[in-house]
């Protein structure tokens, strides 16, 4: 299954990654990627979505309870269960 | 597991400052045990090594922290020699290359580091278990 | 319809409508807007779009290793730079209201800040 | 429902999602995937969203003075990259079909891309 | 009135200069922004719309015979014409 | 008509080509009589004048175009010392006074532009007809 890496807001690449992203891949937001969690409450209830922590607390955005904030060595984790990765951007 | 990492983002771009995370994700994989087949530098990512980057004071200075990571876990770590030509980052050999009377050139690649071709990406994606883009 | 008889004119608008952190735009627009505080410009600075995460409080850049924008942005006030303006609808997209800022900015009609640019002198865009 | 069957499997897989001259994405991304052709890697492109402006035809450069992506795309074939994918609901979107392409490129679908990705060895996304 | 240049085909950029551009002033669409006019037949048939020629024929496009394609010179008499210049990007 | 262009956008960018949009601009606006008051580069624009970019043969070097058209006009170009310094473009002045025994560097501010502050920015702005944000 693939990890899906999204490290912008912008919605051409949104729509990209979920319109390929398979119900078992994982999706994982980092850089302004975090803000297409804040703004899309679709996004937020999808099962194997993350948010990268220290781009949440660096934007000073507040995760629902529903996004799993990852820390650096989860990530590494999650790329280590997953293959390939694919980023959008 | 073996990774590649593809670094397209500088430290100061005008999209994307994913520069940081693959700073960060290369550190802690490495702190995992986990290893690093390359580094493959490309794009605005060849900013990242130039040595004349000069970071204020009190700030993060990354050129400076990519290449004490370099060093420290001793990296292979490629910077693509086309993209980095076209933005000004030269090694010894195409400053030399290069420089004419009229055109003072330095090396301001950082050390630790080598301008090379995209074979060495190809490659890299070969015989690694993992490449992820940074960008 | 607005009235256009209120809209504040000045010789220097700056629009910022990109993250703070995602690129240098953000930083680098902040610089040039302190530095024209710094020169007593009649200015004003609208915040619109992306460019309204600019005024999020809390934001924590210790773990990251950035540089804390909201540092530098809470000092536009000590540079003399007061007229803040954030576009109303980009708030309601982004579910953010004005309690969410740690700056005040005054919430603009899109008819209100198209009005406020074409009275601008001249426009800077971040 | 697809079977996922008839999915070719490839080692590296390139995702081109950006337009050609735009940044300098369009241009790199074709330059590693020329190089991949060198090195005779069992790979393919996939061109979807803006990246299928990369496959337009009559791109002309000369005004603009810009280096013509049209005649380095035009050399995938000369380098043995024969599997190009175009994303169909992207072509659609864009009013685009394959009679615009300069090149022959297989539109699939999006949960086709979806299933070349799950099964690809390594994937450059430019 | 205002000129605005816009630079990107990206959904939050045309949103924002659309959204504030008051129907006497005149948008120039540059760059990657060609593309946004290729997908968007509303935006077509705007008064006061341009698109910078270069920039269509580079990108291999076709004009539709509403939009004026523009010279870098009729781009300079606009911009002296216009004031001020906001950019969207 | 007096203008000031401010150039975000480097010749070769993650995000916006616009630095020759930039350049077409300034010259075909110069070219019809009008006059240039500043060409100001920010931001990863400061790579325009990057004397250490080698520009392949057979394609159009920016850079160069950027010095000639200054030159041949006489125009006031600045370029953003800040912004400058993270990206590595270093003058005369900035070399010698970041050059360390560890660290060898260079001049590589294309002769012609000179490196200030945003002050020349906000001058700018204020003494022009018009001001245009290239990005």
């Amino acid at each position: 299954m693939t990890l899906h890496i999204v490290s912008q807001n912008n919605p051409f690449v949104l729509k990209n990654c979920l319109a390929v992203a398979g119900p078992n891949d994982a999706l994982v937001f980092i850089n302004d990627g975090v803000y297409a969690l804040a703004t899309h409450a679709a996004l937020v209830k999808r099962p194997l979505t993350y948010a990268l922590a220290h781009d949440i607390t660096t934007r000073g955005l507040t995760l629902n309870h529903l996004i799993e904030p990852l820390s650096y060595s989860q990530f590494v984790a999650l790329s280590c269960q997953y293959n390939p990765v694919q980023s959008w951007y | 597991m073996l990774f590649t990492l593809v670094i397209h983002a500088a430290p100061h771009s005008l999209l994307g400052s994913t520069a940081y995370n693959a700073y960060q994700f290369a550190q802690c994989l490495l702190q995992e045990g986990h290893r690093i087949h390359r580094l493959f530098f490309y794009g605005e990512g060849v900013h990242n090594l130039n040595a004349q980057a000069i970071t204020p004071q009190g700030e993060f200075d990354l050129p400076a922290a990519w290449q004490a990571l370099i060093e420290q876990y001793q990296l292979d770590s490629v910077v693509c020699i086309a993209a980095a030509l076209r933005r000004g980052v030269l090694d010894d050999n195409e400053q030399k290359r290069h420089q004419t009377p009229q055109r003072a050139l330095a090396n301001n690649l950082l050390t630790g580091s080598e301008l090379s071709g995209l074979g060495q990406l190809i490659d890299a994606t070969a015989h690694s278990d993992r490449t992820i883009t940074f960008a | 319809m607005e009235t256009q008889t209120h809209i504040a004119q000045y010789d220097l608008l700056f629009i910022f409508s990109h993250s703070p952190y995602g690129s240098s735009l953000g930083r680098e627009g902040l610089e040039a807007a302190l530095a024209a505080g710094a020169f007593d410009q009649n200015m004003a600075i609208i915040f619109m779009g992306e460019g309204l995460w600019q005024l999020k409080s809390q934001q924590d850049t210790v773990d990251a290793q950035r540089k804390n924008h909201q540092k530098m942005t809470s000092a536009l006030p000590m540079f003399g730079i007061d007229a803040l303006y954030a576009q109303a609808s980009g708030l309601d997209e982004r579910q953010l209201d004005l309690s969410d800022f740690y700056l005040a900015a005054k919430p603009v009609s899109d008819e209100t800040i198209g009005e406020l640019i074409r009275q601008a002198k001249q426009v800077l865009s971040f």
